[in-house]
C-alpha cells in the first residue's frame, strides 16, 4: 500500500491537513481511520471526500428524504436510482429525473449550464431509456446587474448549445427573479426518456467475474473534486479561484455515447451500467458493487486519459464528461467494444467484479485503494442536524401590506405583464430546438408541455413549478402548493398527475433554520402528493446556496409526469379563445390573500404575509374536473397562478389575439394566487357540459365574463378598468427581451 | 488579439478534426487546437492607449478568463 | 413503393422524424449509416438535420467526407432526387454539390420556431407543381442557417417572407442547376401533420417523393 | 494557421461584438473580426513539407473557399 502517492501541489507537511482541503471534517476522518483500522492513503481519502459529499451521500437530507411517499402500482423503479421509472402503459416505461447544475453554472454559466444538462440525460439512458425531452428550471438575480445578464444569457446558450446538438429537445421550463438568486443563479434540468418495459437496466455490477468497460471520453482534470468542492461548500469572493476545475461539454460525444449505449442495451450486452457523474470514477465503481454486494479491482492504467501525469487521486475525483461505466459479462465484451467503435466512442475495460466485498485499485502494479465498498456508500455519515424555526416567522407572517384604496387595476396588470417573470419566455424556448421527434403536441408557453406516446393513443404531459417567495413565507404551505399547482398544469392539458420528481435548492444546512425549512418543504411536498395519490420516484438536493452568509429563498423545484390515457385533437390551448366565448372560473372561492403573490412584489415591493395552504377536496377537486373539462373538448384551460386572475386572463387574451370583459367584486380576487383555480373558456353550447362537470365533480364555478373586443376588461358594477390587448401584447412580448439590452 | 484556450481545458472540437484528419490520411497531426482571434480597427493615435484599451476590453468582455487566455498586439 | 435513404452521421438527429414523414406519404424509407458506399436500389436520397460531427470545425464540413457521400454525389450526377434538410443542406453546400455556404444567423441566436416561406422557382424537385407565390409554413431549427451565395449564382426555389436570419437574396431552399438536387434550411418532417402545427412540409416531401418515383 | 473570413462575406459575430462594445462606450472601435486560427502539433522534419501538408489540409478540409482565406505559418 503506497500512502506517499505524488500530490504536486502538496508537500509533506501539509498531508495532515489534507482531508480538510478535501472538505472532510475532522469526525469523518476520525471516522474514516476507526473504519479502516489506519490511515487511509490519499487516493483511499480522495475517494471518501467525493462520496462523502453532501452531494453524492445526501448526509443531511436523507434522514429527511425518506418521508416521501414512493409508492405506487405503476411505479417501477422509485428514488435511489439514476432514475425513477413508471409504467405509462401498452407495454412503455417513462424514466424521469431533475438535477441541479447551480454552482458550476456561476463559475461559467455556458459550460457550466451545458454539462448539467449532459448529466441529467446520462441519468436517464443509463436506466436504459431513450432521453426525449428537457425542461429547464431557472432563477437568477435580477437583470438590472450585468451580472445576471451575464449569467442568464450564458445559462440559456449553454442549455441551448448542449440540448439542441445532442439531439434532445428541451420542451418547456420555468423562469424566475430574485436578488437572493444574484450569487447564486439555481440551473434545475428536469430528463424524460422513454423504454420498453423489457429493457429496463439498474446500475448494478454483476456477479464476480463480470468486466468493467469505461466508455466514452477521456478523462482530464476536469472538475476534479467538483462533487466536494463546488456542489458542497458555500460560496464566497474565493470561490470564483476555483476555476481551474470547470468541466467542457461535448454534445457530440454524449450523442454517440447515447446511440452506442441504445445499442448495448438493445443487444443485450451489458448486465448494469452506472453513469459517471459527480464523484467520476469513485462512484461509478463503488456504488453498483454496493448495490450488488460485491468488490471490484480496477486498473487505473487502462483508463484513457486526455492530459498526462495524472496521479490516482486525479484520476478517481476527476468529473470529465460523457463516459459511462458498463458492466459486461466476459464473454460479450469484444462485441461491446465493436459497437463502441462504431459510435466512435472509446472502450477500455478497467476493472473486474470480485466476490471480495472491498474495491481495489492499482496503478502501475501497486494497489492505491483497498477499501469496503460499503464504507463508501451505504456507510457515509448521515446527520441529524438541529433545526429550528427561524424567529423571523412571526415577524414576516404579520408583515402585511395594508391597503387603503383599490390600486389602479389597469396600471398594475401592466406592471405585471412587463415583469421578465411573467411575461413571454420565447426569447428562451425559441433558442431551444423544441420539436426534435415530432412528440410535441402542445409546446412552451403554456401550462404544461404535452408530448405523445409515439405508437399509442396516450400522451405525457410535464411541468415544472417553483416559487421561492411563497416557499419563504411558509415552506411546508409552499411545498404542498407547487405539487397542487404542478398537478393542476398538467390537468391543464387533459393529463391524470402520476409521477414527481423533486429538486430542493436550499441554503447552509449547518445553519439550523434552513434545516427547518427543508424539513418543514420535505413535509409539504409529501402531504400533497399523499392527497393527491401521487409518488415522488426521484430528485435531487442542492444545499450551500448561499452566498456571503445570505442564503437563496427555500426554492423547492416540483416536475410532475401526468398521463392522458386517450389524446383528443386539438387539446385545450392558450389560443383558442373567440369571441363571444364564456369565461368560466372554477375552484376555491375563498376570500383573496396576496401574501407573496407576484402583484406585492411588483407593485410594492413587498414580500410578506402567510400565504394560503392548499386543502385537500379542493385541489383533487379541481384536477379531476379540468381533465374531465378537457375531455369534454373545452377549447381553452388555464389554470390561475403567479399573477393572479388578472394575468391568467390577459395571458389567454394575448395568446388569442381577443379581448375579454369579466366582472369582480373584489379587486384583491383579480391578483391572489391562492391554490386550485383556473379558467375556462368556451362557447355557450358548451355551458350545460360545464354545469355538468363541475357539479358531478363537487366545483364551485362562476361565469365571470365574455371574449370580445380590443381591451382587458375588469367591470365592477359598471365601472370598468381597461388595458388595451395591443399594448398588453407589446408588453407582455418585450418583458424579458427589454431587461437584456445592453 | 489572439485568445487561446487554457491548456488543462478540453477541446473537443480540436479532438474531433484531429480525428478527422487522420481518417483523411494525416497521420502525422498530433494535435489540434482551435483559438479565437479578434481584429479590431480602433480610432486612437496613441498605441499604448489603444493596447490598454484591448486589454480592458478584453478583460470585460472579450476573454472568458474561465477558458481561456489572450495577448494583445497592436499594429499601425 | 418508392424507396428513399435518409443518410445517419454520427451526430444527425432528425433520421427517425424525416423516415417517419416519408413513411407516412407511403414511402418505403430506409436509414443508412455514413459509411454505406452504395445507394443502388435507392430512387431517391435525403440528408436529415441534426448536428453531423457535432458541426465542428464547419457546419456540414467533416460529413462531406464520409464513404455515403459519394454515393450520394453519383446519385446527384444521374439526376436522382436528393434532398438536403437543414443540417443536411449544409453538407450539400459543402460537398459542392449545392451553391453557397452558411454562417450564423443574424442576431447571433440559435432560432426553433415557425416562419412564413414563400415559393419562388417551381423548377426543382422539391417544388415541383407549387405555383411560385404559394405560403408555406414550417418551422426552422438552426443557428448557421444563414444562407452565403458568395460568387455563386444560386437557384432559390424558396424564400423567407421575413428574412429572420439574413440569408443573400432570402433563401430558405436552393436547387442546383438542374433542380434533382435541392438543400432547404426549414424541416419539412416537422410540418408534417395538423397536430404538429401544419402540413405544409407534405407538399415539398410529396413532390420530393414524386421525383424519386419517376 | 490563421482562417480568416472572406471580407464580402457578412460578419454577424464581429457586428454584434462591435455593438456590444460600443453599449459599453468603446466608442473608438470601428470594427470587430472574428477568426479562427488552427494549431496543428505535426511529426514532420521537414518545414516545406510540413506547410504543403498543412496547405492541402487546408483546401481538402480546414478551410471553405466560399466564406474563407488563410494563411499557413510553420514553426519548428
Ligand atoms: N426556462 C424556460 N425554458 C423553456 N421554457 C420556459 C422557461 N420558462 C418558462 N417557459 C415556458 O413558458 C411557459 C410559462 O411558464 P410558467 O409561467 O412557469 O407556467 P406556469 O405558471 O403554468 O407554471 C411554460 O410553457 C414554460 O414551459
Ligand atoms: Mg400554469
Amino acid at each position: 500500500m503506497r500512502t506517499d502517492e505524488v500530490d504536486p501541489e502538496l508537500d509533506e507537511g501539509e498531508v495532515l491537513t489534507l482531508h480538510a482541503r478535501l472538505g472532510l471534517t475532522d469526525d469523518e476522518y476520525q471516522q474514516i481511520i476507526d473504519r479502516l483500522g489506519r490511515e487511509p492513503s490519499r487516493s483511499e481519502l480522495a475517494m471518501y471526500s467525493v462520496m462523502w459529499s453532501e452531494h453524492c451521500s445526501y448526509k443531511s437530507s436523507r434522514v429527511h428524504l425518506s418521508r416521501f411517499p414512493t409508492e405506487a402500482p405503476w411505479v417501477v423503479v422509485g428514488p435511489g436510482e439514476n432514475a425513477g421509472v413508471v409504467d405509462v402503459g401498452e407495454g412503455w416505461l417513462a424514466a424521469l429525473r431533475i438535477e441541479s447544475h447551480n454552482h458550476p453554472s456561476f463559475v461559467e454559466p455556458h459550460q457550466g449550464a451545458a454539462t448539467g444538462v449532459g448529466g441529467i440525460i446520462r441519468d436517464i439512458f443509463t436506466m436504459g431509456a431513450r432521453p426525449i425531452a428537457l425542461w429547464d428550471s431557472l432563477r437568477f438575480g435580477p437583470l438590472d446587474q450585468p451580472r445576471n445578464r451575464y449569467l442568464f444569457t450564458g445559462v440559456v446558450g449553454g442549455i441551448a448549445a448542449y440540448g439542441n446538438a445532442v439531439g434532445v429537445p428541451t420542451v418547456g421550463g420555468e423562469l424566475a427573479f430574485a436578488e437572493h438568486y444574484s450569487d447564486n443563479p439555481l440551473v434545475n434540468v428536469m430528463c424524460l426518456g422513454l423504454l420498453r418495459a423489457e429493457d429496463l437496466v439498474l446500475a448494478t455490477s454483476g456477479p464476480p467475474g463480470t468486466i468493467a468497460v469505461l466508455l466514452g471520453a477521456p478523462t482530464g482534470r476536469d472538475g476534479i473534486g467538483g462533487a466536494s468542492v463546488l456542489a458542497s461548500a458555500s460560496f464566497d469572493e474565493t470561490s470564483l479561484e476555483k476555476r481551474p476545475s470547470v468541466q467542457v461539454g461535448d454534445p457530440f460525444a454524449e450523442k454517440k455515447l447515447i446511440e452506442a449505449c441504445l445499442e448495448l442495451y438493445r443487444k443485450k450486452l451489458v448486465v448494469g451500467v452506472q453513469d459517471l457523474g459527480a464523484a467520476g470514477l469513485s462512484c461509478a465503481v463503488s456504488e453498483p458493487v454496493s448495490r450488488s454486494g460485491h468488490g471490484i479491482t480496477v486498473d487505473l492504467d487502462r483508463v484513457p486519459t486526455r492530459e498526462p501525469d495524472m496521479t490516482p487521486p486525479e484520476l478517481l475525483m476527476s468529473e470529465s464528461q460523457e463516459r459511462m461505466m458498463a458492466f459486461v459479462h466476459p464473454d460479450r465484451v469484444d462485441e461491446v467494444i465493436e459497437v463502441a467503435r462504431r459510435w466512435e466512442t472509446e472502450a477500455s475495460v478497467v476493472g473486474e467484479i470480485t466476490g471480495s466485498g472491498n474495491v481495489v485499485v492499482s496503478l502501475g502494479g501497486e494497489v492505491v485503494v483497498d477499501i469496503p465498498a460499503q464504507s463508501l456508500t451505504t456507510e457515509a455519515p448521515r446527520y441529524h442536524r438541529p433545526l429550528g424555526e427561524p424567529g423571523w416567522m412571526e415577524d414576516l407572517w404579520s408583515n402585511t401590506v395594508k391597503f387603503v384604496a383599490q390600486p389602479a387595476i389597469a396600471t398594475a396588470l401592466l406592471q405585471l405583464l412587463a415583469e421578465p417573470e411573467l411575461g413571454s419566455k420565447a426569447w428562451i424556448y425559441e433558442q431551444y430546438d423544441h420539436m426534435l421527434f415530432l412528440n410535441t403536441v402542445v409546446g412552451p408557453g403554456h401550462d404544461a408541455t404535452l408530448l405523445r406516446l409515439k405508437g399509442t393513443d396516450r400522451g405525457l404531459a410535464l411541468s415544472t413549478d417553483g416559487n421561492g417567495r411563497v416557499c419563504y413565507l411558509d415552506p411546508r404551505r409552499g411545498g404542498a402548493r407547487l405539487v397542487w399547482e404542478a398537478a393542476l398544469n398538467v390537468a391543464m392539458v387533459g393529463a391524470e398527475p402520476l409521477a414527481v420528481v423533486d429538486n430542493l435548492n436550499f441554503g447552509n444546512p449547518e445553519k439550523p433554520e434552513v434545516m427547518w425549512q427543508f424539513r418543514e418543504t420535505v413535509e409539504g411536498i409529501s402531504e400533497a402528493c399523499e392527497a393527491l395519490g401521487v409518488p415522488v420516484v426521484g430528485g435531487n438536493v442542492s444545499f450551500y446556496n448561499e452566498t456571503d452568509g445570505l442564503d437563496i429563498y427555500p426554492s423547492p423545484v416540483i416536475g410532475m409526469l401526468g398521463l392522458v390515457e386517450e389524446l383528443v385533437w386539438p387539446p385545450p390551448r392558450l389560443d383558442r379563445a373567440e369571441t363571444e366565448m364564456a369565461v368560466y372560473l372554477v375552484g376555491n372561492e375563498w376570500a383573496p390573500n396576496l401574501a407573496g403573490s407576484a402583484f406585492e412584489k411588483a407593485t410594492f415591493g413587498h414580500v410578506g404575509g402567510r400565504p394560503t395552504g392548499p386543502d385537500r377536496a379542493m385541489g383533487r377537486a379541481t384536477v379531476v374536473s379540468a381533465r374531465r373539462l378537457a375531455e369534454a373538448r373545452i377549447p381553452v384551460l388555464h389554470d390561475v397562478s403567479m399573477g393572479g386572475l388578472g394575468l391568467a386572463l390577459a395571458e389567454i387574451c394575448i395568446a388569442s389575439g381577443v379581448g375579454a370583459t369579466v366582472a369582480y367584486s373584489d379587486w384583491r380576487f383579480l391578483f391572489s394566487e391562492d391554490p386550485h383555480r383556473f379558467l375556462a373558456v368556451a362557447p355557450a353550447a358548451a355551458d350545460d357540459t360545464i354545469t355538468a362537470v363541475c357539479s358531478e365533480v363537487g366545483v364551485p364555478f362562476l361565469r365571470i365574463g365574455t371574449m370580445g373586443g380590443d381591451a382587458i376588461v375588469f367591470d365592477r358594477g359598471g365601472v370598468r378598468a381597461a388595458v388595451d390587448l395591443t399594448l398588453a401584447t407589446d408588453t407582455w412580448r418585450t418583458s424579458l427581451t427589454e431587461h437584456l439590452r445592453n | 488579439m489572439a485568445i487561446t484556450r487554457r491548456p488543462e481545458i478540453a477541446d473537443p472540437e480540436g479532438a474531433t478534426v484531429k480525428k478527422a484528419l487522420t481518417d483523411l490520411g494525416y497521420n502525422e497531426v498530433r494535435t489540434v487546437r482551435f483559438d479565437r482571434a479578434i481584429t479590431l480597427d480602433i480610432e486612437e493615435d496613441d498605441a499604448s492607449r489603444a493596447r490598454d484599451r484591448a486589454v480592458e476590453m478584453c478583460n470585460r468582455l472579450l476573454v472568458n478568463p474561465v477558458l481561456e487566455d489572450y495577448t494583445v498586439e497592436v499594429e499601425a | 413503393m418508392t424507396k428513399v435513404a435518409v443518410v445517419l452521421f454520427p451526430g444527425t438527429n432528425c433520421e427517425l422524424d424525416t423516415a417517419e414523414a416519408l413513411s407516412n406519404l407511403g414511402a418505403d424509407a430506409r436509414i443508412v449509416w455514413h459509411s454505406e458506399s452504395d445507394l443502388a436500389g435507392f430512387d431517391g436520397v435525403v440528408l436529415p438535420g441534426g448536428f453531423a460531427h457535432g458541426d465542428y470545425l464547419r457546419t456540414g464540413a467533416i460529413a462531406r467526407f464520409s464513404p455515403v457521400m459519394k454515393a450520394v454525389a453519383a446519385m446527384a450526377g444521374a439526376g436522382r432526387p436528393v434532398l438536403g434538410i437543414c443540417n443536411g443542406f449544409q453538407v450539400l453546400c459543402e460537398a459542392g454539390l449545392l451553391p453557397g455556404g452558411f454562417i450564423a444567423n443574424r442576431g447571433l441566436s440559435f432560432l426553433c420556431k415557425w416562419v412564413d416561406l414563400e415559393v419562388a422557382d417551381q423548377g426543382s424537385m422539391l417544388t415541383a407543381g407549387l405555383r411560385p407565390g404559394t405560403h408555406l409554413r414550417l418551422p426552422l431549427n438552426s443557428y448557421e442557417g444563414n444562407f452565403v451565395a458568395g460568387s455563386t449564382e444560386a437557384r432559390v426555389v424558396l424564400t423567407y417572407r421575413d428574412n429572420i436570419n439574413g440569408s443573400d437574396r432570402a433563401a430558405a431552399a436552393v436547387a442546383n442547376e438542374a433542380g434533382n438536387v435541392v438543400g432547404v434550411m426549414p424541416h419539412p418532417e416537422r410540418a408534417s401533420a395538423d397536430w404538429l402545427g401544419s402540413a405544409d412540409g407534405n407538399l415539398l416531401l410529396g413532390s420530393f417523393l414524386q421525383a424519386s418515383a419517376a
